[in-house]
């Protein structure tokens, strides 16, 4: 469904919509604040951020680097050039135990294979555990970057699979079943306060914690977002429509991708 | 009096350093829990690709993030368990034949213990440290609990908190590649030094593969030194972790992680790949 | 929903870099909680002597080491109470004004809360982990046990093993030297780093003083790095360790550790003394 | 006691008590063994044993220093020079933690201010603890490496003030009340083996774990020691005499000690 939104998008227009959700992505990291960045769309949107309004953004990677300034984007969260770009590197050990854990960190920056409608993640089966129809990676440090971050952030794309109504198996809870659960679980973060996707953005309901659609990208329609969604979409009042990127926001998205590993 | 041998961390005086072969041969055998630890950077990819030749089956392994060198192992059915927190290819996607052996049970099926980073992190702390838990705030809500039997709660007896406990990891086996050992066996690595320490010290015996053999380790930023006390044999094993790297000797092989996706989608394929570069070699 | 003040740790988003005086002043009042810690190497003394002019008291000071700075604090009467694991002059011998306030309550009653050296790391690393407590393996059979109530028991939740139980140190302040700051407030630390991150990092505010502020930190090896980011406030002083050391900056002047004994054996002694050379500076 | 005794036997004698004990110490540490080297006599005793037979002796002390070769003796445990010369220095939360808790090192080498008949040590107050006669500085490292190294060894000079029937206050525990108590303790390490004085040498009773003599220093009395000890002492049959300091030994620990801060 993307890839045919992608081509249609792409058609006339001077962005894609993965373009635009790395935008709307990069403008929710503010200046010097703390970011936990996850693997793959979120790395890409904090090194944007960096590169446009937040040069103070602190960058923290799981594998140990902490206020790492890549010039050029990792294939991945180990990669050399966030170790040598680093203010210091410190060992697994310490960056969960000192750094996540005791709340330090604003902002956790993740995505998802499945995300639900209460903002809970799975990144772990696709079915039932025991006899999965697809065994995905599994939790890695998602359940407490989720649990302990100050808030989370998370970038998935739309789609009626990855946006469903319940997750087939919660790793990390976003607002559990809903308001109040955060808190009888312990988790003191705030949780998941956005969702962005490459058709718009959501946020939770300050009253019932499920989210609700606030924001359209330029040129998608309220219908192209329901039948993405896999859930009966709550669309808040009035639906605002994501400012579309600015000719540097482009440039730097496109610079940015142009130094990932293997790209064209 | 004396000592409980379970409990208490015996090693030799000095590490010795002896070939690949041998350090693998003396120290895993069949129904071993290894673990090949590295956090993307460092893997130990010689060192696996060892236990593949000498046909080391019923293992259980043990990493936070297996990756390639796991599938490899995992493919090629030396793993009866897997104790792990992330099994993917980084930065790429699936690995295929983690996912085979756990939705095929091909060519074996794979059992599966399976935590948080974070709470592996503590177990291997936990282990190093002599203790048989860690305490930590994690997994609350998360479906890992019910199906993972070494995470439990443990109450503060201060507050009346309710906290998450792990169990601690003891490896009998725990497999390493670092930059550099000194003729003594002194062991230094340096630049993502991940859960390298405590997997070590956590260990009933510790192997580690080095880049280079220098006369005296000059000490660098950030570095982890492991006393040659601590370790059970050293091979000196230049490119030990491609496609994996040492910081500051070998570039990662980010294309390789890349094709490895075409390599290893299909079984017959895969297992032609592995005879061809692997056990030929 | 949001975050829960006694457990999270809330820091500005960058240090201060500010005159001592102020950063005294605007972190550490009456009857405080302070840690001013060092393992003999980079202790805060002039953090401390600035505490003693602006005349700071009831103030409950921690350190696994109290040495000759906190004699000085407790002999001028600073001190409410002591959090410690060993209070003496390493290598000399006694503290005699921390003698005097136990043995004699000259000049305030000091009330102890006494630790070994484990219990104490164990505490801070709690502090610093955002954990009400810390598992250990200490303490057994020691008299320590019913005199110090923040140690208790906690059951092993897989083994059923009894252990001990510490509860986390969370100073209000905890003060520190350090040989480098960048301009950003960026914070290096070599040689014998001791319990100086935990104690930063599980502190409500921290204060750190320098040797040297530097364009650019320059990592060294075994250096502990202490983000902007993590500290209120940054204090320029050379020299701010001694008769402490500042490794690759200054001399630990063990003449003067040695001297001690004798300025501070008599009351009177030792009053003038800290008249002339503290409180007049 | 001592001091009297000290002119007493350096009058005509080519060493003095306190060198022999020194001596007596060093001839304990085997060479490629881990030693965690506690303050005062021990720091003395282990570079000696550095310097004469054991040159691959592992000296670990508790500000962190693994491996540590100084030139000249420290004043404390800190001084720059441990760290110069270690083969690594960590904090002290993983020196207590990941080093000593686990029963890595082989050897505590501690001293005492009272040591009882079942080799308790006190290092806390003289007197009462909540009205002391005398403060000491406290436990610091000692109650958990006297609980965790594979064997303690304790140098303290003879006295009836220090080798007491019971000591005022259990710092750190030896065999507490004899046998069998460490495993009640859950104690794993070995405990005291052996206790080093400037008069002779003691060690645990096998069935009862009381301290008796088993060695008196050349020139020393049977009459000496219990007069110098606190309890009734038992004593080995047969009683050996310690062998006197060779020309060697005698040299190195003067050499060391005239590197000693402040030494004349």
């Amino acid at each position: 469904m993307s890839s045919q939104l992608e081509t249609q998008r792409t058609a006339g227009s001077e962005w894609t919509p993965a373009e635009m959700m790395t935008v709307a992505a990069a403008r929710e990291l503010p200046d010097g604040a703390t970011c936990l960045v996850g693997i793959g769309l979120p790395g890409t949107a904090a090194n944007v951020a960096r590169r446009l309004h937040a040069p103070r953004l602190v960058l923290v990677y799981e594998s140990g680097t902490i206020g790492s300034k890549p010039a050029s984007l990792p294939l991945s969260i180990g990669d050399g050039i966030l170790a040598e770009t680093a203010d210091t590197v410190v060992g697994v050990v310490e960056m969960f135990n000192y750094w996540l854990q005791p709340g330090r960190i604003d902002i956790g920056f993740l995505g998802a294979a499945q995300l639900d409608r209460f903002a809970n993640i799975n990144t772990t089966v696709v079915g039932r555990y025991d006899r999965p129809d697809v065994r995905l990676p599994g939790a890695g440090g998602a359940p407490e970057i989720a649990a302990s971050c100050r808030e989370v952030i998370v970038v998935v794309r739309h789609g009626p699979d990855k946006l469903v109504e319940s997750v087939d198996f919660v790793t990390s809870v976003g607002h559990g079943a809903g308001r109040g659960e955060r808190e009888r679980l312990g988790l003191r973060g705030a949780g998941p306060t956005r969702v962005i996707t490459d058709l718009g953005l959501l946020a939770p309901d300050p009253e019932t914690y499920e989210l609700v659609l606030t924001h359209l990208h330029p040129g998608v329609t309220l219908e192209q977002v329901r039948a993405a969604t896999g859930w009966e979409l709550r669309v808040a009042e009035p639906l605002a429509t994501t400012p579309p990127p600015t000719a540097d926001e482009l440039a730097t998205v496109r610079a940015v991708e142009r130094t990932r590993p293997g790209a064209p | 009096m004396g000592l409980a041998p379970e409990t208490v961390v015996e090693r030799p005086r000095r590490a010795a350093i002896v070939p690949l072969r041998e350090a693998i041969s003396r120290t895993v055998a069949d129904g071993c829990t290894v673990a090949l630890e590295g956090f993307t950077h460092l893997i130990p990819f010689a060192a696996g690709h060892e236990l593949l030749r000498q046909e080391r089956t019923d293992l259980t392994l043990v990493r936070m993030t297996p990756d390639i060198l796991y599938d490899q192992l995992i493919g090629m059915g030396c793993a009866r368990r897997l104790v792990f927190s992330w099994g993917g290819n980084p930065g790429v996607g699936s690995l295929y034949r983690f996912r085979d052996a756990v939705e095929h049970g091909w060519p074996r099926p794979l059992e599966l213990e399976e935590h948080s980073h974070a709470g592996m992190a503590n177990r291997y702390a936990a282990g190093a440290a002599g203790l048989p838990f860690a305490v930590m705030r994690g997994y609350a809500g998360s479906d890992l609990v019910p199906h993972t039997d070494t995470i439990r709660s443990v109450t503060c007896p201060f507050t009346g908190e309710v906290l998450t406990a792990v169990s601690a990891l003891r490896p009998d086996v725990t497999v390493i590649h670092a930059q550099q050992a000194d003729r003594e066996g002194n062991v230094q690595l340096w630049g993502i030094t991940g859960i390298q320490k405590e997997a070590v010290l956590a260990a009933r015996s510790a192997v580690v593969t080095v880049e280079e053999a220098v006369d005296a380790l000059e000490p660098r930023p950030g570095a982890v030194i492991l006393p040659s006390w601590t370790i059970d044999f050293v091979s000196i094993v230049p490119g030990g972790a491609q496609p994996s790297y040492a910081h500051g000797y070998t570039e990662r092989d980010n294309a390789f992680y890349v094709a490895w996706a075409a390599i290893s989608r299909e079984r017959d394929a895969f297992r032609a790949w592995m005879e061809a570069h692997v056990l030929a070699a």
